[in-house]
């Protein structure tokens, strides 16, 4: 932890960094994302595991945009959303180090995309166990229980799209469910507004997630909406291969093909 | 507020035998924003149409929905009438009530009630509809044609010759391709060199080609009508405009033992030369791989010394040309494989296992041997020949599927041309299928066969070796009842497959062409767009696209030929507006494309571009996606890869598309 | 009088290869059911999946997705890409437990007008025996709507 | 006001019975997330018992998250038919909701049906009623004794239920709480002493109303907002669990023809919400959006409508994904 404090207070002193976006405490000492731009304020970072926040969600926000050279205090997920997010050319405009903290327990500063790839690549997560245990037991259910499932999860949602604000990889200034000419999604948060919604927010997402389960943790009303994006990574792995936020030249799965895709859904 | 014009065709009696068509025309009145609603026994007539050309005048129609036949059909003809009444004619949408309705269901309400429902869909349709106009591009009237073999020559030829300027860029040091090298040509046996050097002298001399020889393709960008090629003269270090080709220095060179291309590696040639005695232009160039003066350090010197107008410039460097040209006709050729590529025939160690090329020069009045077929290890006359067809092709264990086409003809030309020098030799052909399809190819085939004596063995080689100076060509005879053969040759000839030039995906690369998984260049549609490539403006001529034989490759390279003409033929380029847009608006949004990309990667025709969005200080603010009209053909693909549908397709946008479904769905009243 | 279920399909297919395969069957006379509606794209690569979803929303009981075979296309890879669309978007509404056998998937080329006919007869009769598509059409309505309503029919 | 007293074994035949009379119950519900919601309930057994707060308030009954304004349907005649739906609104109970929730509807009230009464609202209003239970258990997200409420607090309410052991002290507060009690009578007893002190939480009082109203009055140039709404992911959870949000954006879905105009909720802080079809926006950033939501909940609706919006139900910290603290924030921005 003061190793961490220590070379955030060196980055935020010697110019490398203007802003450093990592976790601090509340009062309820959970930790929660804090913003610094002064050397001496880098005492109150804090980085364990219950830091679970995406904090590569705020290199959008057009405040930290401003501070250009940014120090991003990272779990795994977030660098390798950070990753997913270079392959996608945005943070453009952003000069970025990171500062994470190694299995075994080191911190570790990595000051290039080139230095987060080899890093990303050697500590790449596998599909959260958790989530995977989901995944099989609602694959198992018969079609009409999985519809019941949704049904009954997505009726709670009042469309608050906390799931989108978490989300790193919904950068667009302007979302569908924003377009109103013509109006794609219906406002209204009813159980078909829901569905479409969260379908297209699973299809924008399948092949680009980076599973970091954001979504489902925060959502207000407990759906589990991380279930749809790691169903669909799950199955575009299977199927066509490469995975999300590996690679620094991306190869999005859904805007390439081979001539030899599946079809036998096809008549 | 739209004021649509419903126009209901009875087409005689194909659909109102089995549509009520008054019934549409009526209910389609009552549709909102419907201002007139009529039917008639004939649109498409003369009176029909002033019928609609009337009616917009009239009733101030701002659209107008023809219930007729297929869009296929006569979409071009209502949107005149439409344009002739002076709207846009994309304001005008037709309601395939013909072919998808009238034709294929009974008479009875259900049918009526589809007819009303398609009407309906595209009245909803129209009501989303944009004035477009016809996308005009600028064409610069240059064309450039890549690689000087005969497919390269006769497209230059052509193009020239239809009084446009082109630009000619081939990499060795003279025209004339692989053609030059042949000895004789299938079916007629005239000498190649013959028919090819006059068409070399022609490009050399027009006045609208300008050849640039020893010369690479080093980038390409913009668009049909306007690319932006930059050109690599590689450096000659010989002045040609200083140099007579007298040849005094290529005589004098020291650098004797330097494996001659042209001759397929069976004789040698110094460093400064020229590839052959009819090469165009006929002017040495200095191989610095192979001089002395390169390698060695300013060492030699002598042609230099010996240059008597002063030619030899040893500290020339290579040079970017900068050129633009409005389309791109690609013939860069092919290169077959050699004998080192089949272990089974020795790796190519053996000097007497050649290649089809090989044999061409043997057999060439200009080759090596001066025309006497001799084999390579001794000298000597061969007495029995045995030529492999299919050598590598149409092999999957080799990865090379496709047959190469050529093959089974010159093979029978070889097996003819050896035949006709030595009368007494023995000519053996093992061959899997005789693909003799083409103008007399067939008869001159059985002319091998049965005026010349050659021996036709259906089977493979699985191997063939050495012993006592003689090579065992171990086969298998399949008519005769699979019985093993083996038969002791003087020189055998392998008739390799034709493959994709060693370069050529990165010349596909740098074209932003696309190519198949064995390189050869794709044309645009395998059917109906043969010599297209996906990029517009880019042609394909010869076997840069797959094996060709002579004739095949002319063809195409006149038809590349003509699709540049045709696009030089007017000073603008028109094109449909059915094209993608990215949206644009007013600061500070600019656009809603968030520059992500992804776009780029799904256009077959890479119409989509970066733009830099700046302010007025020139900082730069965004990166966003801009499509170039020119290039885009309007399939939509990148519009529903979008995901926050920052691209549109005109003609087909989002919001018509949706409003039809919408239409389509929700009925009004019953 | 018991109406028997007619289908309502909507049938989003390619202009160059299943529209003309239709106008094929038209041109043909092949007589097939009356229940599907075409809307036409330029490309299957163009469709997007929200207009399948909300062609179900307002009400459509099956959907005909078809375009050009593979190697066909007409802007050579559009339905390449739409093939990969189409796996995954399957693949998800199965997941959200959306009845997928609605949705019925083709190529069908300009010169298969048979194939066009045949198609639509088979989808016809496979939704008409699955029935109206009520489980979509039922989420219209918020649990507080739901509520009056219910209220109303006790 | 009346009080009385009723066993807890009771509670359930006042509840069912209430549905055997048609009524509609609406009352927390715990789901398979872990997460308690409002629901309406077809019997007591389904009713939770066991929660510190729901995941959203019970505005909801009155100010659904969608609320279908009419339908309409474009005629053969060329007009329009038009139907709504307020003749279908059933007599509702909202039954165990919190005390701070009761004082939501205070505000809603207010909002709603001051100056221009708003009819879909009133409609539901008028065929509601409130049956509230005191809260016995808090968390540290809790604040509604800093918001001029407490955990015994009967603003808003039509009935407040306090446990104690093995009974509920039922304060009857209004008319229409009256009229519930006397269906059922029998299972009440009358009782004169109330003391429920000793049974109700004790939140922690994290600032007085007093003094922030005073010191509010100069906060919105402080320069705390920027850090105050840095974490701000700009999404609408909090005013959407929110029991006084009442932003809404009314929409017509369908076509020309046919369709239905309904009012969804809205959250200011959603960053298209004050969006100008110029592409302006006049709150561009989310520290210009946090601010008014917070300025709203205690200056704006103090100065509109005489009360302060917030009413310490906590949920806004509870569900927000960056653990934004409103009372934090609050004593902020008004250093």
């Amino acid at each position: 932890m003061k190793q961490l404090q220590d070379k955030a207070a060196e980055l935020l002193e010697n110019g490398t960094v203007n802003l450093l976006i990592g976790f601090s405490e509340d009062l309820g000492k959970r930790p929660v994302p804090c913003f610094i731009e002064k050397a001496e304020e880098a005492n109150i970072l804090v980085f364990n595991q219950e830091c679970k926040n995406n904090l590569s969600v705020y290199l959008h926000k057009k405040e930290v945009k401003d501070a250009v050279k940014i120090g991003l205090v990272a779990n795994i997920a977030t660098l390798r959303s950070v990753m997913q997010l270079l392959s996608e050319n945005q943070l453009w405009s952003l000069t970025l180090t990171y500062l994470t903290v190694n299995t075994a327990g080191e911190l570790v500063v990595l000051s290039s995309a080139e230095e987060l790839e080899a890093y990303v690549q050697a500590n790449f997560p596998t599909c959260r166990p958790e989530d995977k245990e989901m995944l099989d037991k609602l694959n198992a259910m018969t079609r009409q229980e999985r519809w019941a499932f949704w049904k009954d999860q997505l009726s709670e949602c009042v469309k608050c799209y906390a799931c989108r604000a978490v989300c790193p990889m919904c950068y667009c200034t302007v979302c569908t469910t924003e377009c109103n000419q013509p109006q794609w999604i219906k406002t209204s948060a009813d159980t078909s507004g829901n569905f479409e919604y969260h379908t297209m927010r699973a299809m924008h997402l399948g092949g680009r997630c980076i599973n970091c389960g954001e979504c489902g943790r925060i959502c207000p009303a407990g759906i589990p909406v991380h279930l749809l994006t790691a169903q669909m990574n799950q199955e575009i792995e299977q199927e066509f291969g490469g995975k999300t936020g590996w690679s620094l030249k991306g190869g999005y799965a859904m805007n390439s093909f081979k001539p030899g895709d599946k079809e036998n859904f096809i008549k | 507020m739209a004021r649509i014009g419903v126009f209901i065709c009875h087409c005689g009696e194909n659909i109102s035998a089995t549509v009520d068509v008054d019934k549409v025309a009526r209910l389609a009145g009552k549709l909102s924003g419907v201002a007139y609603s009529v039917d008639y026994k004939y649109m498409c007539s003369d009176p029909g149409q002033t019928l609609i050309v009337d009616a917009i005048k009239e009733h101030k129609l701002t659209g107008i929905v023809v219930g007729a036949c297929s869009p296929r059909m006569h979409e071009g003809t209502f949107r005149k009438a439409a344009e002739k009444a002076g709207i846009n004619p994309y304001f005008c949408e037709m309601a395939n009530i013909r072919e998808h309705c009238s034709w294929v269901h009974p008479k009875s309400d259900e049918t009526t009630r589809k007819a009303l429902d398609i009407v309906r869909t595209m009245v909803e349709k129209v009501k989303n509809d944009t004035a477009l106009y016809p996308i005009k591009v600028p064409i610069t009237k240059t064309a450039l044609v890549i690689g000087g073999g005969i497919a390269g020559i006769q497209a230059a030829l052509d193009i020239a010759n239809a009084g446009h300027q082109v630009i000619m860029v081939e990499k060795s040091p003279s025209i004339g391709g692989h053609m030059s090298q042949l000895s004789e040509t299938f079916p007629t046996l005239d000498c190649s060199q013959c028919i090819l050097t006059p068409r070399m002298v022609e490009v050399a001399q027009h006045p609208n080609i300008t050849l640039h020889t020893f010369a690479t393709v080093e980038d390409v960008s913009g668009f049909i009508g306007n690319f932006d090629v930059n050109i690599r003269l590689k450096a000659k270090s010989v002045d040609f405009e200083k140099c007579t080709g007298c040849g005094s220095c290529w005589q004098k060179c020291p650098s004797k033992k330097i494996p001659d291309e042209f001759n397929a590696g069976m004789s040698f040639r110094t460093a400064i030369y020229t590839p052959f005695p009819q090469a165009v232009p006929n002017k040495p160039v200095i191989d610095r791989a192979n001089c002395t003066w390169f390698t060695k350090d300013g060492k030699c010197g002598v042609c230099a010394k010996i240059c008597p107008t002063g030619a030899i410039d040893y500290t020339k460097e290579d040079e970017i040309l900068n050129i633009k040209v409005g389309a791109i006709v690609t013939a860069t050729g092919f290169d077959i494989k050699h004998s080192d590529f089949f272990p089974e025939y020795g790796y190519g160690k053996h000097p007497d296992i050649i290649d089809g090329l090989q044999f061409e020069r043997l057999a060439s009045a200009s080759g090596p041997t001066g025309g006497e077929i001799r084999r390579p290890s001794d000298g000597k006359i061969p007495e029995t020949v045995v030529f492999l067809a299919c050598a590598g092709s149409r092999d999957k264990a080799k990865g090379i599927e496709y047959c190469s086409k050529i093959c089974c003809m010159y093979t029978a030309k070889h097996a003819m041309l050896y035949k006709h020098k030595n009368h007494h030799g023995k000519a053996h052909v093992f061959y899997m299928d005789i693909r003799s399809a083409g103008k007399s190819y067939d008869e001159f085939v059985r002319r091998a066969i049965e005026e010349d004596d050659v021996n036709y063995i259906r089977g493979r080689v699985s191997k063939i070796y050495e012993k006592n100076g003689k090579l065992m060509v171990v086969g298998v005879d399949t008519l005769l009842g699979a019985k093993p053969v083996t038969i002791e040759a003087d020189l055998v000839v392998l008739a390799t497959a034709v493959v994709a030039n060693e370069d050529a995906e990165s010349v596909a690369q740098k074209l932003h062409i696309s190519y198949d998984k064995h390189k050869f260049f794709a044309e645009a549609h395998p059917k109906l767009k043969p010599v297209e490539t996906n990029t517009a403006g880019i042609t394909l001529a010869g076997a840069c696209q797959s094996a060709k034989d002579i004739p095949e490759t002319v063809a195409q390279a006149s038809a590349a030929a003509a699709k540049t003409i045709i696009l030089f033929s007017g000073n603008e380029l028109t094109r449909e507006p059915v094209v993608a847009i990215v949206n644009r608006s007013a600061a500070p949004v600019f656009t809603t494309c968030t520059g992500c990309f992804l776009c780029q990667e799904v256009c077959p025709y890479q119409a989509i571009e970066r733009e830099e969005i700046r302010d007025r200080a020139g900082n730069l603010l965004m990166n966003a996606a801009k499509v170039n009209a020119g290039l885009c053909q309007g399939c939509g693909t990148c519009v529903a890869m979008c995901r926050n549908k920052s691209i549109d397709l005109q003609g087909f946008s989002n919001q018509q598309m949706l409003s039809e479904v919408m239409g389509l769905l929700n009925v009004p009243f019953e | 009088m018991a109406e028997t279920f007619e289908p309502k399909i909507v049938a989003f297919v390619c202009n160059w290869c299943t529209y003309a395969g239709a106008d094929l069957a038209g041109t043909s006379r092949t007589k097939y059911e009356t229940n599907v509606r075409i809307i036409r794209f330029p490309c299957t690569g163009r469709i997007d999946f929200m207009l399948l979803i909300k062609a179900f929303q307002n009400g459509a009981d099956g959907i005909i997705v078809s375009g050009c075979h593979p190697n066909d296309c007409h802007y050579t890879s559009g339905n390449f890409h739409a093939r990969r669309r189409w796996m995954v978007f399957k693949s998800m509404l199965e997941f959200m437990g959306f009845p997928t056998e609605r949705i019925t998937f083709s190529w069908v080329s300009a010169a298969e007008g048979k194939k066009w006919a045949d198609l639509v007869n088979e989808t016809t009769d496979s939704v008409r025996a699955l029935g109206s598509f009520t489980d979509y059409k039922n989420l219209d309505f918020s649990q507080f709507n739901q509520m009056d309503h219910e209220a109303i029919a006790r | 006001m009346e009080l009385k007293l009723i066993s807890t074994s009771d509670i359930a035949v006042f509840v069912d019975g209430l549905l055997k009379a048609g009524k509609v119950v609406v009352a927390p519900v715990l789901k398979q997330s872990g997460k308690v919601f409002f629901k309406p309930v077809q019997s007591f057994s389904e009713v939770a018992t066991d929660y510190i707060q729901t995941a959203f308030s019970a505005k909801e009954v009155v100010f659904p998250k969608v609320e279908e304004l009419f339908t309409y349907q474009h005629n053969e005649e060329g007009g329009l038919d038009i139907k709504d739906q307020l003749d279908r609104i059933p007599e509702t109970v909202v039954w165990g909701l919190r005390p701070c929730d009761a004082a939501g509807f205070d505000y809603l009230n207010k909002f709603f049906l001051q100056e221009n009464p708003d009819v879909y609202f009133k409609a539901r209003y008028d065929k509601l009623t409130l049956v509230t239970i005191s809260c016995s258990k808090c968390d540290e997200s809790c604040f509604c004794t800093s918001v001029d409420s407490h955990p015994g607090d009967t603003k808003g309410s039509d009935i407040l239920l306090t446990a104690m052991e093995g009974k509920y002290y039922v304060e009857v507060i209004t008319e229409k709480g009256y009229s519930l009690i006397t269906s059922n009578s029998t299972l009440f007893t009358s009782t004169d002493t109330l003391s429920k002190e000793s049974f109700l939480a004790k939140p922690a009082t994290q600032f007085s109303m007093d003094e922030i109203k005073d010191r509010i009055q100069n906060a919105y140039a402080s320069a705390e907002w920027k850090h105050a709404s840095m974490g701000c992911y700009s999404c609408g959870a909090c005013a959407f669990a929110c029991p006084t949000c009442t932003c809404f954006d009314i929409q017509d879905e369908g076509t020309q023809d046919h369709g239905r105009r309904v009012r969804c909720w809205d959250a200011c802080g959603l960053s298209q919400f004050t969006k100008h079809a110029s592409g302006h926006n006049p709150r561009n950033t989310q520290t210009e959006r946090r601010r008014q939501r917070l300025m709203h909940k205690f200056k704006y609706s103090v100065e509109n409508l005489g009360v302060v919006s917030c009413v310490g139900c906590g949920r806004c910290i509870r569900v927000c994904p960056s653990h934004l603290n409103i009372f934090e924030n609050i004593l902020s921005v008004t250093k």
